[in-house]
């Protein structure tokens, strides 16, 4: 059903729990379909400095989470905004196709919470002419 | 690691005595029951001898009563399609319940397509269907009341004999998908006042394939399977006669062994649940407190879902089950649970254990210290169980 | 002593070989392939892998099109009431012939009460379907025909891949049932052009109870039993595993064996019946002299009555069928022989015997031996004998 | 299916042939129901002196054939005249359902060719006053 790459993820997820001081969480999805994903990050030089996810739901929707936050760890916020869900699926070996909805939202959550970050900083002071 | 089997609602292994029964009829035994010469009449004589010993196991009044099917999905299918057609000229009406299983629940909506009136009676908290709410639900159009005897996921066992008195007095047919309760509990056709049956070689130790639908005469049925003269006319189709012989052999062993395994399965449940409450927080029981299957277990963890608890008893030898939407590959979790008033939340955080005859009382402690790990380890990442650990704690 | 099985047609022995495959999955790998841990994966893998055999052999182009059903019977009516329902809006005609097997014949009647109509094509005095009559019966309303490959009785050989040209080209749907092929000559849905295909285990060293329905990609289909989602939603109730693998398994074997038993069994068949022909008087061969199955003999004794030829083979070792009335209870002698156009009498008179791998050329002759004995005892008190000896003498 | 008794007297039927010299022959059945039977009398003092049976029909239908035979012979006319075709399948040990009917035409074969020795024999002279 799960390929290993999954199983891995589900079974020892990365970067799992709360993030203290994080500059921005997002979630995805909701208790009723039985998957809701946070996932908290600290940017650092526009660079995703930490991240962290708690999940509720299969073990898709764990693995999915636990590797999202690996594949965009340190990258630019530039960079790691590019990231899908499709990319997630992909980057696990593939996800059963009953999966690809319900439980591949990480990749969601990880936007809401850069967009959470962009509203929490103070804006950027105008560069000087 | 020696795996640890607790999904016996799900199905089960074939006894090694049951297989030793099949073997004969695959190979040596191996004539068509039709057919008039020696090889022919051994399989018959074999067909009768099960049809027999299932009678009598049954209580059956005649063996003719007896017929049998290619799965218990296919006898819920006969006895209801086959009664909804055979007495459309009395009625279009059928009552059955919300937390049926899949086989009863869509061959009464495909029935819908076909002019019929379904009424799908609602459960209490504990899965129960109160008898009263069948004798409102009866009018002068009802032909058939289909209700399980004991639910799969949950195990709670009907008050059929009970229901019973209320329909026939209002002189309509009953129905019982006693897949869950056959070779699991005493089961008697004739003490039930039922008059149709559906039963399932593979829930008690029996092979895959081959299912029994009891009608007791006089019950005129339509046929689903059409083509030759098998079954008396009411299943086409040559007979699984290695199956038939493997059926009746595993409801013997069953039937014989109920006094033992009922107390034995029924103390082991008991334990199992009182030990879960004990050790994990945040805990509910689905289904009735008493009136359930021996060896039926099913209890909601709060704060994780289901699927991943399964995952994880799996990789730890583990085999259970659960009402969660993921493991069945549906958009809802399980619609005996919602019926009985369970929250989506709660529900996709279910997880069942049925026990079988040969689970010990150490493979159970072993269950325990795995799953409270298990449900350790995923709380620890869920983002609800941290929202609520301040509010209540145990 | 040794009996001599020649009724292939009706059953065969299960392949030890096949016995072997099967066992593992009612003990060791007994999980429901529906469940998700290593016990239901490792079944439903079993399942995918069987599926993957059978698509492979009958020239499916996707694993889907496969369905696992619980006989040949049940495929036959999948296919005829799941497409008839599923089409209905289209239109309400199906064609099929005056000698398909009950499985086919008796849907159609039943679809027949359901508003649909059906036109029972006549064959010729071979058992041959016209491909002109097919084109000829088709209207605007014609969703599906029905025409079986090889005739269970006579061994007809049907032009089905000619007969697909002029279906599909007027936008039908062919259904054949391949029960009496599969095993036994090569089969390729897609060279035969059909959309729909039947086939039973058990006529090819498989085990009873468990058939297979091709429904080419695209082909809606209705179905028959409801529940569950397994097979693609097309066939409720949990699958046979055992079963499956042991069909997909006799299946491999029969095709991997098909290039050496199809022209042995043709040159003992013709052997058989010139034998029979040089040594006994008033005989007539049933069905197509060449267009017939590999192993079919069907014959009738004139003067004579079937069973109590049967009979006498039986108390010599022998077992074959026949057409007669007598042998299945039905007040008709057999409806294909009479739609061939054979007087009642004759077709009383009938013997299919029906040859398997594993027949020698020995055993031909002792049969041969007792049928002419059997044929003159017989004859010997039978009135209509007397009479013509003094016409036709031989 | 068939009891032993009716497959002894289908393997080894009693009575089987014509009767040359026969005083009634009487015939039930027809070919296209798959059972013709054909009674043989030859009756000498009031008795059925010899009896034989031709038939052709399933094993139930040759076995009633010869089994009446046996149960008549010997008997006078007035006794034998009683057999019924239940008694016939009964002295068999019974037969199968769907046999009851068409292939258990012996006894009327026989009540036939009673009729026809009746038909044929000069009437007996009037009785002295
Ligand atoms: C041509 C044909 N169709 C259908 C069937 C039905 O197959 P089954 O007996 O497996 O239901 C048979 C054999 O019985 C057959 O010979
Ligand atoms: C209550 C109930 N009814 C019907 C069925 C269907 O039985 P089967 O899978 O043999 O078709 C099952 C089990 O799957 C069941 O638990």
């Amino acid at each position: 059903m799960y390929t290993e790459a999954v199983m891995d993820h589900f079974y020892n997820p990365r970067n799992a729990g709360e993030l203290a001081d994080a500059d921005g969480v997002g979630e995805a999805g909701n208790p009723v379909c039985g998957d809701i994903m946070k996932i908290y990050v600290k940017i650092e030089d526009d660079r995703i400095a930490d991240i962290s996810f708690q999940t509720f739901g299969c073990g898709a929707a764990i693995a999915t989470s636990s590797i999202l936050t690996e594949l965009v760890k340190g990258k630019t916020v530039a960079e790691a905004e590019k990231i899908t869900n499709r990319a997630v699926a992909e980057a696990l070996g593939g996800l059963p196709p009953q999966k690809m909805h319900c439980s591949n939202l990480a990749a969601d959550a990880f936007h809401k919470a850069l967009e959470a970050y962009r509203q929490n900083r103070p804006k950027p002071a105008p560069a000087a002419e | 690691m020696e795996r640890i089997y607790l999904d016996h609602a799900a199905t089960t292994p074939v006894d090694p005595r049951v297989v030793e029964a099949m073997l004969p009829y695959f190979t040596a035994n191996f004539g068509n029951p039709s057919s008039i010469y020696q090889e022919g009449r051994a399989a018959k004589k074999a067909i009768e001898e099960s049809r027999e010993k299932v009678a009598e196991i049954l209580g059956a009044a005649d063996t003719r009563e007896i017929i049998f099917t290619g799965s218990g999905s296919e006898a819920d299918n006969l006895a209801i399609t086959g009664v909804a057609w055979a007495y459309r000229k009395k009625g279009n009406h059928i009552i059955t319940s919300a937390i049926e299983h899949p086989a009863v629940l869509e061959t009464c909506k495909e029935l819908e397509k076909h002019g019929f009136a379904v009424t799908y009676l609602p459960v209490d908290e504990y899965g129960l269907v109160a008898p009263e709410a069948v004798r409102d639900a009866i009018t002068d159009r009802t032909i058939l009341v289909s209700l399980m005897h004991a639910n799969n996921e949950v195990g709670t066992i009907q008050p059929i004999a009970e229901i019973s008195k209320i329909v026939r007095a209002k002189g309509v047919l009953l129905h019982t998908d006693a897949v869950q309760t056959a070779g699991s509990i005493p089961l008697q056709a004739d003490e039930l006042g039922v008059d149709l049956l559906s039963l399932s070689a593979h829930k008690f130790y029996g092979p895959k394939g081959v299912g029994v639908l009891y009608a007791k005469k006089g019950t005129r049925l339509h046929r689903l399977i059409h083509g030759g003269a098998q079954e008396g006319r009411l299943r086409a189709g040559t007979e699984n006669v290695a199956g038939i012989v493997g059926l009746a052999k595993a409801l013997e062993l069953a039937a014989a062994g109920l006094e033992e395994t009922v107390p034995r399965l029924a103390e082991l449940r008991d334990y199992f649940i009182n030990k879960i409450f004990s050790r994990i927080d945040h805990v509910k029981l689905n289904g009735h407190p008493t009136r359930r299957l021996p060896g039926n277990i099913n209890v909601s963890f709060e704060f994780v879902e289901g699927e991943s608890i399964l995952l994880n008893l799996d990789l730890e030898g583990i085999a259970a089950s659960s009402g969660s939407a993921c493991t069945s590959g549906a958009l809802e979790p399980s619609h005996v649970l919602l019926a009985m008033g369970l929250p989506h939340e709660t529900a996709h955080g279910s997880v069942r254990f049925t026990i079988g005859k040969d689970n010990t009382k150490e493979q159970l402690d072993y269950v325990l210290g795995v799953l409270e790990e298990t449900i350790a380890r995923l709380r620890a990442i869920s983002p609800l169980y941290r929202e609520q650990r301040g509010r209540k704690e145990k």
